[in-house]
């Protein structure tokens, strides 16, 4: 693609003005909370503006390197879930009709939109002793009695699963529409059953987004939802409510 | 019963009848083309025969055994797409090598089978390639390769030259005709383009809208189309409306006599080819005047406007070194060899 | 497009295993919020269930109404100023190098990650008084002693717009790559500058997704931050921290 | 001074050189086209005519004056683009008043021009129609309708007719030329299909990898290329490479007398339609194998195998109503009139 060169970059001034207030928008709070980092934390959000490492020092105290193992572990299986199921889903989606693509992507969006004490919320009810799927097994004779579920590791797991899976989806989804029906149909006329076909070509085929898409899931994890509640010392859980 | 054999198949996509009541029969090692406009339900037909989408009614029967219901992987027949749809990830070798993976053939043979495709696709040498290290004709090659390996049944393609440029297009037509021909396999190729189908098929099939409007090798099509759609769709020709009576038409710009030919309403069709240009007006012209001409080196086209219906201006086609005398607002008077005008009804 | 019909639905079924557990995963959550909110509220985040329609009695209340306004206010604000500077900003990075692009989608995504606690957290700081650009605007001579600028509304609109702003972008990103630079070129062929151009014939083209963006906006804004906030009985404002 | 001068353009794209050092002069109502391969650079060459993109060196001078730096909306000139570039939310009239509408000119002068160019080409009444309820080659009327209506200095055609089908194609081509004659203005037509370039141009631009390899009139191209590229890009040709001595050329399959060709070696383009079938061979007959034949309706393709290097079998095009007594095997000897036949260095 040839990219013309505007004229007269003057001419451009007023829509390259939103992307100069776009830049400070969010590099400037970016940093400045790169800044905060290093100065004496006072408690309560307040900090005095004075350099130092003490922040990052308490980073490397046994507890939190237990703790940190304890959250690369959860994000690890997070992405891992994330992708295991949002690229079948992807691939369904992207070969569903119009309707049922604008729908889901609507959903997705809207679990991103959803403030995380909303989803925290849901997820615990949905997980309790006395309102959630407890109850259901209970009710189907899984379980003798109802018994909560949260707070666990499992729940944590199905917690941040939840919120990052609309990024797998969203992330794949782009790579995935391109794909030409014609690959999964060529690898059928050549003796693939569906599945195989899926499991022989569609999945290495995009290796590559996997990956990519894998990573950015467990570092967004790691960084979001994860690290923010250790630093705050908090355990690792969604029991804010 | 050998050979494939499509009988009576509908299509329906929602309310759209895509295909209407298609019969067709096969012979083993024959070639046939559909050939017909986009829409015209070709490439429905297709890949309905592949296996990729149901007919809505009828049945499809290959060697005398019907096939309807067999999915499509378990069909053996090998396809080429217009999209190619070669696998990115793989290297030439593997992708050929495909269909035997698929079917645990050890890697030995595997080996020995692509060495031998690549030669008769003359790409000797290219297993360990990349994909995106081949020209668009050679990609091609590498998809007829994956779809013969298995020696199928019936070799398929989507018309799979339209993406090439002319020169590379005419080049591959005539290499995949040799290929089927010294392979024997039995063949049907979906084209939109007339050239396609007559230097390839030893059939053709033209459809359009959903229905078979003629069957006949290729030569036959072009000297005696079944109707004006047929006339018009392959190659270029003249349709003239008018009256015969007596062995004589008359219609817009003169009179032509035309020997046995059956009283009544009639359209003729006159190839470009088949008029000359005639020194003056005569009981046996049609006449007209010259609305452009245009040298295109092996043929001169000359345009001439005798009130034909809908604006049609008759072209005329002289051989490229023949001196063309006339130029725009001149009269000029065409002559019709009486052999070469295909009445229809 | 043709889309082809598996011939043996079974042979799919791994496949569309992962999409039924995505509908339990989101829809059933979902669901059970809503019910919660026909339970009588305990307080502190335990809940009886006793159908009742209390929770949304309060909505009337005439203290909840004019809160309600000044979010729909605020609402309405936010997705004005992400559309406004989001579809010029999105413009022009669908026009952008590639790795522009690529930079610029794994900012918004990374935004859409954090934490709304961390975000609150760098804008109140941002505008406070002692860190934020309080000082750079004394620094500047522009104020004479630095003062803070949260909370306030513009502290608000601040906020919320710079969640808001990536969901602007990607949902314009989709619909503004599509169009075909021709297009631009061929307005200025005719007589356009770049400039008019882009609000003679970008713009109008637009209308439909823009005004679809505006709206979607608008409605995860209202629903996601100004209202969870409302309904716990907190003013508006980021003021958690 | 009049009329369009490209003087000594370079472009680069990087490290790539897309422009080498072009130089090009377009006489006032000339229809112009510039013709080659993809990536040959035709396209940059239009769009810095058009001021979409500054030349890395050289002028572009119009009627005298030095455009080199004048924005595109302040050219005045009419371009067509490839992908048409219609402006789907506006009307089929609003579309074409567009530039009138940039220019501030009052309403209903601007509907009677619209009326005025919507008859010009042949879509009167249509001014209230959604684009979208419009077909391809209406479209392409537009699209021509609104680059027409500021009547301007210069009518830039991008590829325009390439998304059409192929009988489409030529009905639009020959009414381009109509158009453009009938209202004597100057036109750049860019385009990889030299059958467009034949029947619209008055002088042919024959590009290859940045340069200029030909500039003539299509007939002369033809029948008298330059080089090699020229003749094998312009229609269907054999090249023939031998050696000439006292004015006979010897090559393979046999030999030819070329009185007062240079003695020397050589590379002969001889046309499929100057080759004949001769009954037997002689002295002045190329012979080899018949490899292909295909019947084509208007001619019919015989390949013959003459041991032409690259395995570059001569192709032979006979009128199509002439017998063809030959089949793939069979020997065929070739007859060549020396007077069609061009010596290329």
């Amino acid at each position: 693609m040839i990219q013309s060169r505007p004229r007269t970059p003057l001419g451009y001034l007023p829509i390259l003005l939103p992307a100069f207030a776009l830049i400070a928008f969010y590099i400037v709070p970016f940093g400045s909370m790169v800044g905060m980092s290093f100065f004496h934390n006072l408690g309560g959000g307040a900090y005095e503006e004075v350099f130092t490492l003490e922040n990052y020092a308490r980073l490397i105290s046994p507890f939190f390197l237990s703790v940190l193992g304890t959250s690369f572990e959860v994000a690890f299986l997070v992405a891992l879930f994330a992708i295991v199921i949002g690229f079948p889903f992807t691939y369904l989606l992207v070969n569903a009709k119009r309707g049922t693509q604008v729908f889901w992507l609507i959903v997705m969006l809207s679990v991103l939109s959803l403030s995380e004490a909303i989803i925290g919320f849901a997820w615990s009810t949905l997980l309790s002793r006395t309102a959630g799927i407890g109850v259901l097994f209970e009710a189907l004779g899984l379980t003798e009695k109802a018994q909560s579920y949260a707070p666990s590791l499992g729940a944590v797991l199905a917690g941040v699963t939840y919120i990052a899976m609309p990024y797998a989806v969203l992330l794949l989804y782009p790579i995935l529409s391109r794909i030409e029906p014609d690959i999964e149909q060529a690898s059928r006329t050549l003796g693939a059953s569906p599945l195989r076909a899926f499991f022989n070509v569609i999945v290495p085929m995009h290796r590559t987004p996997i990956v990519v898409s894998f990573v950015m899931i467990f570092v967004f994890t790691l960084g979001s939802y994860l690290l923010p509640q250790i630093l705050a010392g908090r355990p690792t859980g969604r029991s804010r409510w | 019963m050998s050979g494939l054999i499509v009988e009576n198949v509908d299509k329906f996509y929602g309310t759209v009848q895509a295909l209407k009541d298609i019969s067709l029969t096969v012979d083993n090692g024959q070639f046939v083309c559909l050939l017909g406009p986009s829409g015209c339900g070709k490439t429905s037909l297709l890949r309905i025969v592949a296996g990729l989408e149901d007919p809505s009614a009828g049945r499809i029967v290959l060697d005398g055994a019907d096939i309807t219901t067999t999915p499509a992987h378990k069909r053996d027949f090998g396809m080429v797409f217009q999209s190619l749809a070669l696998f990115p990830h793989l290297t030439v070798g593997d992708n050929i090598a495909y269909p035997l993976a698929i079917r645990g053939v050890p890697k030995d043979k595997r080996r020995a089978e692509v060495e031998r495709l690549l030669d008769l696709v003359h790409l000797p040498g290219k297993a360990d390639r990349a994909i995106t290290q081949l020209s668009g004709g050679q990609r091609q090659r590498v998809a007829i390769a994956r779809a013969l390996i298995m020696q199928p049944k019936l070799f398929l393609l989507d018309e799979p030259m339209s993406a090439l440029d002319a020169k590379l297009r005419e080049t591959m037509q005539v290499e995949v005709k040799r290929l089927q021909r010294s392979l024997g396999v039995t063949s049907l190729l979906v084209t939109h383009d007339q050239r396609e189908a007559m230097t390839t098929a030893d059939l053709v099939v033209v459809m359009s809208e959903g229905k078979i409007q003629q069957v006949a090798p290729p030569i036959e099509i072009y000297r005696n189309p079944a109707n004006a759609f047929v006339a018009d769709f392959i190659g270029i020709t003249n349709l003239i409306a008018g009256r015969i009576d007596g062995g004589r038409f008359e219609g817009p710009g003169g009179a032509l006599t035309l020997p046995g030919a059956k009283t009544g309403n009639a359209t003729l069709s006159i190839r470009p080819e088949d008029i000359a240009l005639a020194p003056q007006a005569g009981a046996d012209t049609l006449s007209g005047t010259v609305t452009f001409v245009r040298h295109l080196g092996a043929t001169t086209e000359i345009s001439v406007d005798t009130g034909n219906s809908d604006h049609k201006d008759l072209t005329v086609s002289l051989p490229g070194r023949t001196h063309c005398p006339l130029a725009i607002g001149d009269t000029a008077h065409l002559s019709v060899d009486p052999a070469a005008v295909v009445v229809l009804g």
